[in-house]
């Protein structure tokens, strides 16, 4: 099967997605892993935008969350404050689903998507959480998008933008948020997972061609890899699906 | 007081009369929709300097602000347009350099903070941030805040729930109102006392517009009174909170405007380019902002078929077949 | 979990299936308007008792839930239905009698209390009610609340603000949030799943639905998805909070119903006089609540011709010519 | 002319309303001296409904705060979040007047809406606190409606339902309260206002006919009396606009 890595990632994040799950959406690639998920494996999901919206139609991907394209055919058109409300309704927020990038992740799943080097004066200014520390707070999973590379992986971060697990099993209960927390990290080379123990990162699997040392030799910490397995390659249903439903014109892909 | 006679004005005169230097300002939209843009290119041209400006994720607008040197401060959840600009880039640049100081809040954390400046409250408490850095790190140091009336003691404050575990609850961050000086919206229609109608997702606008001091209104559509009120249902500020009201038609431009027009791709393609150089950004400034006396010269120079392109089916809301490569 | 499969229910089964004795309830409207009067009026001829219930100012709903002996706890702020009822009688009666235990709030701490719950946080907070007994005397005594896990350990808690001054206060009083096992709203239309939209004023029904483990929906019209998907704007309750639709043509009668119908004066005024005297109350339960099998028959035995006399005109939302002596 | 006490006392309160007012309404005589400014001497006054309707038209008198009549022709229709957000919000609260009635009142213009008795085990429940508490609370200034009896004008209230001036002059500031407070009482034997420096209630004047000797006979507590005037009558004017334009149909009157 001829597929990119992209598409294997959009994939194996739309895999993790159920009928009855609320996904919150980003911009870009986990827009597509929600409607994709809508497309194949999750027709009774819901699609939920920060912004307001919630269950839009998506007859065309959005390029941001702000798009018109998400306002229209939704349930309810309200704004942010009806938004977050849901996220940490108890209620809805256990069935939340947030898919979320950074660019960078620790052991514990927490991420930074705002600074590299001090915060006062950065080396490297990012967008910063938007909407994403709010999800991370809140919602019961989220699965995390991030590319391989060592000053992505890292032991310390520059600034804790997103509260994964914290410093460990108690860290968020410490902290006083709800339970939840990361639950995947899909990145171009496999998938990680959160033991439920340690809370600490594991390897899931590898992409087909990858190994495990692989994925050691492109992270600053060490995780467990003794339970890796390969992943599964999308299926021509997920692909035709993917390709044709969700980003025709490759605004995305 | 605001008054309740005919507040329609000219986007020039409702600019200098209420937003000076240092003023705090807030604008409404979210990244790429409905950001004030008519109203964004009217303060760069007239100058104004030291702005303190306020921002969940308004890309844009704000972008553009910081690039022409308008904003020396700013509290701000997110500085992006999507695909465009994943982060805006005078606003990193800036950050980068320190030629502005910035202060990081979340999405909701602002969201709050305007709904606590509009319901008069002092702090709205949350969950979101809890053992995360945007309690820890501070853009604007203790002294800083001090010296300044109009910025809160403490950025966040983290307590315990009196009410003893009431709601699986043991702790919670308050964050503190905001109350600009000005916030500047835009939206679809609006009548001559400052009623006003949104179509689509409000954002957080109607909290930023009852939170400000004085509100600054542009409109597509300017309506008689009886227009809005024959179906009250659908309009969300009400009079009461408005100062000026000014029709600016494609006054959200080049960002979307929920049934009336999409985002241009084109031009903030383009102007993610300029923007990435100092002397391309320059030259867009000159040619985009300063040599356009109003927002009808910009469109003029953009060209009417490509603001044509990007009309909205008024069913959907957006142009359905844009090209947006 | 809310199934997201078709909600649809008979009003009996709803109310057999989620209110059950002890619940803790909360229903929408306000005093003559939009109260869920067919859900009502079944909790009472299902003979639910010890309903502990939330309410800014239901009032003509309240009043028959307290007549008819279904509550025994009521957190409140107002009871009374206007003109008709200036205080409600039977909760009146109630009250004098210690038949119920009731707690007394303001409207807007109400409501926050319900947007506390609907929004997930432990607590909001306002400057409502300062120096006032409204925080001095409590309804339910520290002891009761230690034993009872869904009332919180405090009636209301004033703190200084942390914020030193910020926006002029010195202290707020915070209010603890409401989450009832079920809320009960009467809408103009909904959808199959639960998408609700309410037409004219809105009362606290959003927050105190979506402050609901479960909810009930109760509506004049009963659509198909597409519906009210095709107009958002105007939609208030997306579908994933709901637990049961209900379709109930006159469900709020003898309350209104914007743009549907009107109350019917002849009904409350027949209903206050049976109201001041026991035995003439009685036999309106009998007659009206426990002979009427269902909503139906109740409308039947008041009769087509004075349901007729209080239909909407649809622009205005009321009967123009009601007489309302 | 010929007039009731009922159209005097709503006459009184409708000429303390001017234009630019936000006028917040109760049920019954409250809302028709609303309705009497607006049509006699403050037509941009705006009325508005703690249930969440603002500057609604009234082309009929609505029998209580939710009356269908209320959501006709408003500027916008909302709920009562928005409703006390606006009276709580600095620049908004200030232009708002409370028009307000109890079962008591006392020297400072405290009031109760609650009980007679004990709270516990009260001998009289009244409707309780709605919005008045809020309103009395947060707005400028209030004008309050009552019946002049000594079981109403009290000493000490038996719960102190909404907030006056609570105990003095520097009584709101202390409790943490807004600037604001009671401005005038209109009874059926004539008007009283606060000392701006006491915040003690006065006599302003008496109606037709009546003494200030007989004013202080139906009060537990004893106000000053040096300062009051005889009330003007309503004129022809503001009988026929009151009768012919506000309540055609006797509802209130």
């Amino acid at each position: 099967m001829d597929y990119t890595l992209r598409e294997l990632m959009t994939i194996c994040a739309a895999r993790e997605i159920k009928n009855g799950d609320i996904v919150f959406c980003g911009t870009g690639i986990s827009m597509l892993a929600a409607m994709a998920a809508k497309n194949i494996n999750a027709p009774d999901s819901v699609i939920f935008f920060e912004t307001g919206a919630i269950d839009s139609k998506l007859e065309d991907i959005p390029l941001a969350v702000a798009d018109p394209r998400i306002m229209y055919h939704t349930s309810a058109n309200g704004g942010l404050m009806e938004a977050f409300c849901t996220m940490q309704n108890p209620m809805s927020g256990a069935r939340i689903v947030g898919i979320l990038g950074a660019a960078q992740i620790d052991l514990y799943g927490n991420l930074n998507s705002t600074v590299i080097g001090e915060y006062d004066a950065p080396d490297v200014r990012f967008s910063g959480s938007g909407g994403a520390c709010d999800v991370a707070s809140f919602v019961s999973r989220s699965i995390i998008f991030m590319k391989m590379e060592k000053r992505k992986f890292k032991k310390k971060l520059d600034y804790l933008t997103s509260p994964g697990f914290l410093d460990g099993p108690d860290g968020r209960e410490k902290a006083g948020l709800p339970p939840g927390g990361p639950d995947k990290v899909i990145t171009d080379m496999g998938v990680m997972g959160f033991d439920e123990h340690t809370r600490q990162m594991f390897l899931i699997g590898c992409f087909p061609g990858i190994t495990p040392d692989q994925i050691l030799d492109n992270m600053e910490f060490e995780i467990r890899t003794d339970r890796a397995v390969e992943i599964a390659v999308p299926t021509q249903t997920e692909l035709t699906l993917l390709r044709e439903k969700c980003d025709p014109h490759g605004l995305i892909l | 007081m605001k008054p309740e006679d005919n507040k329609v004005m000219q986007l020039k005169d409702a600019v200098s009369k209420y937003i000076k230097h240092g003023c705090h300002l807030s604008i409404g939209g979210f990244t790429l929709n409905r950001n004030p843009m008519a109203a964004v290119y009217e303060i760069i041209r007239q100058k104004t300097r030291d702005l303190h400006v306020y921002a969940h994720s308004n890309g844009q607008g704000v972008d553009e602000l910081i690039g022409a040197g308008c904003v020396s401060h700013l509290e701000i959840a997110y500085g992006g347009t999507g695909k465009f600009m994943p982060t805006c880039i005078r606003f990193k640049k800036a950050v980068q350099e320190q030629t502005i100081i910035v202060e990081d809040y979340s999405n909701f954390q602002m969201t709050l903070r305007f709904l606590a400046g509009a319901m008069g409250i002092a702090f709205l408490p949350t969950r979101s941030s809890l053992g995360t850095d945007i309690i820890n790190k501070w853009g604007f140091p203790k002294e800083f805040r001090k010296q300044h009336d109009l910025i809160p003691n403490q950025k966040l404050v983290v307590m315990d729930n009196p009410f003893d575990g009431w709601c699986d609850t043991k702790k919670v961050v308050l964050v503190p109102a905001i109350t600009p000086d000005v916030t500047i919206i835009h939206v679809q229609m609006a009548d001559f006392r400052g009623n006003c109608r949104i179509e689509g997702l409000t954002f957080a606008d109607v909290e930023q517009a009852k939170a400000a001091k004085r509100l600054i209104i542009t409109c597509e559509e300017l309506l008689d009174d009886d227009y809005l009120k024959n179906d009250p249902d659908r309009n969300q500020i009400p009079f009461i909170h408005a100062d000026a009201v000014v029709k600016v038609p494609f006054g959200a431009y080049p960002t979307a405007c929920y049934r009336y027009y999409d985002y241009d791709a084109a031009y903030m393609n383009a102007y993610a380019r300029a923007a990435k150089n100092d002397d391309a950004y320059q030259q867009y400034l000159a040619a985009y902002v300063f040599d356009c006396p109003t927002h009808t010269h910009l469109l003029d120079k953009v060209g009417r078929g490509r603001v044509e392109s990007i009309l909205a089916d008024r069913n959907r809301g957006y142009a359905k077949n844009l090209d947006r490569k």
